[in-house]
């Protein structure tokens, strides 16, 4: 059994990298604006399915296509948070979440219209993958899962240079922080929260254009995605991008590792992924780098 | 057209849907709307009530009997998901309840022996109760009608009760109950088991109203959806938000099937009728119809 | 009636209430007073039961409490009000002091016996407790309509109707003005005739020493004095600990 | 209390309850006012023909409910073009299953009781058509499938149809070809869904080897983890058994790229999709699959094609669906001919059916209302799908023919 390890440890880093792109996206939004959205695997979607749009139909080169993905897909998610979530932004955040459930479906709605029901690749007649063997055959490794980890890596990167250092990253952390004491200091509260949506967004179309290339891409691709993101970046503990990436490891590895090395067959993912999160959530009540707030309520 | 006030069968039909569906809402309400907690995890109640009961009573079991039965155990799995999550935060208790549903989705599907798995369970009979038989569509209206008054009854009592108070100073504040000497776990683990109970009882006036369950795309995100809308919708924390949001979200719902759409566009377009209309009521009247400013999610 | 040993509470390196050491007499009005940040709230969460001390024991009229929690605590017979008031907004005010009644039939048992005159008592019993704190024609309002200083008084009453004999009270004279202040002052009194005992934590220098038979002066999670009023106000410790340190 | 109540709720039962009545009367034509919409209606009604239609419009029915529901309004047009039925124009009504059983029983009531239908098109999952059974049965309205294969169906009831055959038939043929060609172990990868389930207990009925059985939900779309622990078995064969192309081509995609080498038998849906075949055509070389008699180079077929390639840009998918799927359109003409309201006539006229020629092939419906086709043993050669002749036959005559042809499978 051993002499699959290393295929095994490649699939699960493939599985991480995948939930970790959607995970940060969430954990943007999620920790920031405090609800669930339900919303941001449709965005992953929509992401796959306007880069088919652009480059498998339209013909642009794929690098232009990305580009575009990134642009349109930010223009989406400023313009979904203006109009359905502003107005809603100081309810009770169970408000949003039933919003987000709503955008989600409408989302899938436009892209049955637009694109037809019928799941779709981008892989066209003949481009066979490049297989790379490694480590003396027992690990294969291919073109499309090179670049999709070194996107993955570059994004994060980026992001956290991104969030660390420049102007609007930092003011996106204050408002992550305390929105009131942010608003005082002069942070436009709009413009951040629309960066911040356009930021997610952009994040979970490039992972849904990932995604798509390494798999396929189909209207309901964006359900499942979503719910193991949510359980990644709860795992490692709300407000935490760290932890959000921990978090999709974590179940990017032990979903492959348990179905992988013992004979549960794997159509027990989602119930060894869910049981998992709910035991460590039981251990860690506030997820592995969740903030340690030590409530009244707690005792 | 407009005989579809002047057709029973068709009215039959669509009121024994509201009956169980007012049953769902005021259950799920139970939980969510009194004590605050953002149960998603209600639809594996209504999936393992809903199989006990059909399994029983195919095997030849007394209808009251087979009914309890589905109730007891939706209740045991009630206290399954209660006992590890009610200690948890806010959004962590939305995404362990979530990840209940997907744990019993799993399940249903791959224990096929029990269940079947996604060929689902076909030909469930309507029982006939001292020698009357409840076949008939409007038999079994009166039937479930009968079975969701009385369980209405009960949890108006419930809700109503000082018992029923001191779930809504929990919602309120919880630590403050505390200090007031009620053992707010206990209170929890209670309602927890009522609603998933009368989940429970719902599930199995809907399976033989069916007389098919299970499959692969049942008691699952789309089903969850619609629990949530008619409680949101309705108003969370109010008896009767529930009863008219179940009729309401109904309307909505059979309501898109009337709309003159051209053929090709039936699925996407009511889809998406159906998602804006949830949007606009939440961003309008994000209490819900009836609802008072609940906080689901407290910090 | 309360007698706190070496407490001690920590937040990783920071030593909220650090082995702190107190009693209350039973029957006393003793007072709480310290800087910002003292750990006064801190403490007060302890002896409720909502927070679990580092180390140290409290004991309620002898008894070691300090593994209870806090709803054990409660019905032993301790009350309280916080800083920052928390009152059931959703709920009439009437209903925010009779769930606080020790006889609410609010078992779940209770749900199906015939409860109708035990709760016209109550509504009769939290109707007086009402007038006792002059909002009794505010009773079928939605506790989170009334004023700052109404909810203040609806969260005292609340305390009391618990039926608590020792009844700890944060900073109960903040945000109030004068008249109402007097109100509070002489409702602590009315009570403490009739035996109850109150702990209250306070910034209000001239309510507390006025009102105390006893003070408690805490300093970063410390004791620093304990004594009369009159001796609290001019022991240099306490003048320093407010109007800061002269470090030798 | 009171008055909120009623004021808040009577304004929404009024708003939802208005744009019910909006969609309901919306239907008549709203251009005569002067004559009351019902005459009007019940004078056009007269030259058309209602059949109630239930597909998987949304969710993960769409894969396959949206691109047969094209073809089957390419059928239709044509039918229609081609007179319709006694001068009169057949009508789909369409309803979004949701590939769901709660979902279609809701819609086919709606389809029986208000449009009056006698005739439903589909359920396509056979969770639709199992779900829809009852309340057909009950009102004695025929219900024809073209996708639901679960076996169930065969005695869901006397006005219950298909024209696409039950799983077990192709268990069984595959199964007993297993055991010709002398396989000891045989790995599956099957999905959690009904087509596949029926397919894999069949096949475990008539495999006589031993059976290592991966499966993987519907919504899943990573199995190099189930494949590698597979190919760890070393099995003699592996059978891929998806519900959908795109599944199978991503399970043939990722087998690709762990560069496994090994024996290969598949389902219908692997079978019957071109452009897999040819695109993994050296992975899948001399791979056992079972089709029934769907002929992929009859004119009509490829006409088809070309239609559903010229309106949608997309080449046509699932080409034993959209046989099944245009042959029954055509049935539900004939079958109207005979009786436009007597069901039990048309149910007569079903039950006859024997030797029907169609997209489908040679149809015969049995007595349970499941159609006769029989499922041949095919294999794949440069990426072709060619009839396959079973070695079993000359078997008996040399051993040497049959292990030789076990080393070439080896190699």
């Amino acid at each position: 059994m051993l002499e699959i390890l290393p295929q095994i440890i490649w699939f699960s880093l493939l599985a991480s990298a995948i939930y970790a792109l959607v995970a940060i996206g969430l954990s943007l939004i999620f920790g920031i604006l405090e609800f669930i959205n339900f919303a941001q695997g449709d965005f992953a979607m929509v992401g796959a399915y306007l880069f088919f749009g652009f480059v498998i139909e339209g013909g642009l080169p794929w690098w232009i296509g990305i580009a575009m993905v990134v642009i349109v897909a930010a223009l989406m998610g400023v313009v979904i948070e203006r109009i359905t979530f502003k107005p809603v932004r100081k309810s009770p955040p169970f408000i949003p979440l039933v919003i987000s459930i709503g955008v989600g479906a409408l989302l899938q709605a436009i892209m049955i219209f637009k694109f037809g029901g019928s799941v779709k690749s981008y892989r066209t007649e003949g481009s066979k993958a490049e297989v790379y063997k490694l480590f003396g055959d027992t690990l294969s490794v291919t073109q499309s899962q090179i670049t999709l980890m070194f996107v993955t890596a570059g994004l994060l990167l980026g992001l956290y240079l991104f969030l660390k250092y420049s102007k609007t990253g930092t003011a996106i952390r204050a408002v992550a922080d305390n929105q009131d004491v942010a608003a005082i200091l002069g942070v436009s509260i709009n413009k951040t929260i629309g960066i911040i949506f356009a930021v997610g967004t952009a994040l979970a179309a490039v992972a849904g254009v990932m995604i798509a290339n390494e798999q396929n891409l189909s209207i309901t691709m964006g359900l499942s995605l979503g719910v193991k993101a949510f359980a990644a970046v709860v795992l490692g503990g709300v407000g935490s991008l760290p932890g959000a990436i921990v978090g999709a490891f974590i179940i990017g590895f032990s979903e492959n590792f348990i179905v992988g090395l013992t004979p549960i067959p794997s159509s027990y993912k989602d119930a060894i992924v869910f049981g998992l999160l709910i035991i460590m959530l039981f251990l860690y009540p506030n997820g592995l780098f969740g903030a340690k707030a030590e409530e009244e309520a707690r005792a | 057209m407009f005989e579809i006030f002047t057709n029973t069968n068709y009215l039959l039909g669509f009121f024994n849907n509201v009956a169980f569906l007012i049953l769902l809402g005021l259950s799920l309400n139970i939980i969510m709307g009194y004590v605050g907690y953002l149960n998603l995890g209600h639809v594996g109640f209504w999936a393992i009530g809903s199989y006990t009961y059909t399994i029983l009573l195919m095997q030849g079991h007394d209808f009251f009997v087979c009914l309890f039965a589905g109730a007891i155990a939706a209740a045991i799995a009630g206290l399954i998901l209660g006992l590890p999550t009610l200690k948890l935060r806010s959004h962590y208790i939305g995404i362990a309840s979530l990840g209940f549903t997907y744990i019993v989705h799993s399940l249903s599907l791959n224990l096929t022996d029990i269940t079947r798995g996604p060929l689902g369970i076909p030909g469930i009979p309507r029982p006939t109760i001292f020698g009357i038989s409840f076949q008939p569509n409007h038999m079994y209206f009166l039937l479930s009608w009968a079975v969701t008054i009385v369980s209405g009854i009960i949890i108006y009592r419930l809700l109503h009760s000082p018992w029923g108070k001191i779930l809504e100073t929990i919602r309120e504040d919880q630590v403050a109950a505390k200090t007031l000497g009620k053992n707010i776990f206990l209170y929890k683990i209670q309602a927890f088991i009522i609603s998933a109970f009368f989940a429970g009882i719902a599930a199995g006036i809907y399976s033989s109203f069916y007389q098919y369950i299970g499959g692969t795309n049942s008691f699952f995100i789309p089903q969850l959806l619609l629990l949530l809308t008619i409680v949101m919708l309705g108003g969370a924390g109010s008896f009767w938000g529930s009863v008219v949001g179940a009729v309401i979200v109904w309307i909505m719902y059979e309501g898109v099937r009337f709309l003159p759409i051209e053929a090709g566009l039936v699925g996407p377009v009511q889809q998406a009728t159906y998602a804006s209309v949830l949007v606009l009521i939440m961003i309008f009247r994000p209490r819900g119809i009836m609802g008072k400013n609940v906080k689901i999610l407290q910090k | 009636m309360l007698k706190v040993q070496n407490l001690h509470k920590q937040f990783g390196g920071v030593k909220a209430v650090n082995h702190c050491s107190f009693e209350v007499e039973e029957g006393s009005i003793t007072g709480l007073i310290g800087p910002n940040g003292a750990g006064k709230t801190t403490t007060f969460d302890l002896i409720s039961g909502l927070m679990k001390p580092t180390e140290g024991h409290i004991h309620i009229k002898g008894e070691d409490v300090t593994t209870w929690p806090a709803h054990k605590r409660a019905r032993a017979g301790i009350g309280r009000t916080f800083q920052a008031i928390r009152i059931f907004p959703e709920m009439k005010a009437i209903d925010n002091i009779i769930v606080a009644f020790p006889k609410h039939p609010d078992k779940l048992r209770d749900v199906f016996t015939p409860t109708r005159k035990k709760r016209e008592q109550l509504k009769v019993k939290a109707m007086k407790l009402l007038k006792d704190v002059g909002i009794a024609d505010k009773a079928h309002l939605n506790a989170g309509d009334l004023s700052y200083g109404q909810k203040k008084l609806l969260e005292i009453a609340r305390a009391v109707a618990t039926g608590a004999d020792f009844i700890m009270l944060d900073e109960p004279a903040a945000g109030i003005n004068l008249t109402l202040l007097n109100q509070i002052r002489d409702y602590i009194l009315k009570l403490n005739k009739e035996g109850k005992t109150f702990f209250i934590v306070e910034h209000n220098m001239q309510f507390i020493m006025d009102i105390s038979d006893k003070v408690v002066v805490m300093d970063q999670g410390k004791e620093i004095a304990i004594g009369k009023p009159e001796e609290i106000q001019n022991n240099p410790r306490v003048i320093e600990a407010y109007l800061g340190k002269k470090k030798e | 209390m009171l008055n909120k109540f009623t004021r808040t709720a009577g304004i929404s039962i009024l708003g939802a309850s208005l744009m019910f009545l909006l969609s309901a009367c919306a239907d008549g034509p709203i251009d005569q006012p002067t004559d009351t919409p019902t005459d009007q209606e019940v004078a056009e009604e007269s030259n058309t023909i209602k059949v109630g239609a239930i597909f998987p419009l949304t969710g993960d029915g769409a894969a396959y409910g949206d691109p047969l529901q094209k073809v089957a309004q390419i059928a239709l047009e044509e039918v229609n073009a081609a007179g319709g039925v006694n001068g009169k124009e057949i009508e789909f009504i369409w309803e979004d299953g949701k590939c769901n059983g709660a979902d279609a029983a809701n819609a086919a009531r709606k389809l029986i009781e208000v449009d009056q239908v006698k005739v439903i098109f589909g359920g396509f999952c056979s969770g639709e058509t199992l779900a829809v059974a009852p309340l057909a049965e009950a009102a004695k309205v025929i219900v024809l499938s073209p996708g639901s294969s679960s076996p169930d169906i065969t005695t869901a009831g006397d006005y219950i149809f298909r024209n696409y055959p039950s799983d077990a038939k192709q268990g069984k043929v595959i199964g007993e070809e297993a055991n010709n060609k002398g396989y000891a172990k045989v790995a599956m990868l099957t999905e959690q869904n009904d087509y596949t389930i029926g397919i894999q207990n069949v096949f475990s009925e008539h495999f006589t080897g031993e059976i290592i059985s991966e499966t993987y939900l519907p919504d899943d779309s990573d199995f190099r983890t189930a494949l590698v622990k597979l190919q760890a078995e070393e099995p003699d064969a592996l059978f891929i058994n998806p519900q959908t192309p795109t599944k199978a081509d991503l399970i043939f995609k990722q087998i690709e790229e762990m560069d496994w080498d090994v024996d290969m038998i598949g389902n219908d849906v692997v079978a019957g999709y071109q452009d897999l075949t040819t695109k993994y055509a050296d992975l899948v070389e001399g791979m056992l699959v079972a089709e029934f008699a769907f002929d992929r180079s009859n004119p009509d077929f490829i006409a088809l094609e070309e239609e559903y390639k010229s309106r949608t840009g997309t080449d046509l998918p699932y080409g034993t669906y959209a046989s099944t799927t245009y042959d029954a359109v055509s049935i539900v003409k004939d079958m109207l001919a005979v009786s436009e309201t007597d069901t039990d006539a048309m149910k007569n006229f079903l039950y006859g059916i024997s030797g029907r020629t169609g997209l489908s092939g040679s149809l015969t419906m049995d007595s349970n209302g499941d159609p006769n086709f029989e499922h041949r043993l095919e294999t794949i050669v440069g990426g072709e799908v060619v009839p396959y002749e079973s070695e079993g036959s000359m078997m008996e005559e040399g051993d040497a023919m049959e292990s030789e042809s076990m080393e070439e499978a080896e190699a």
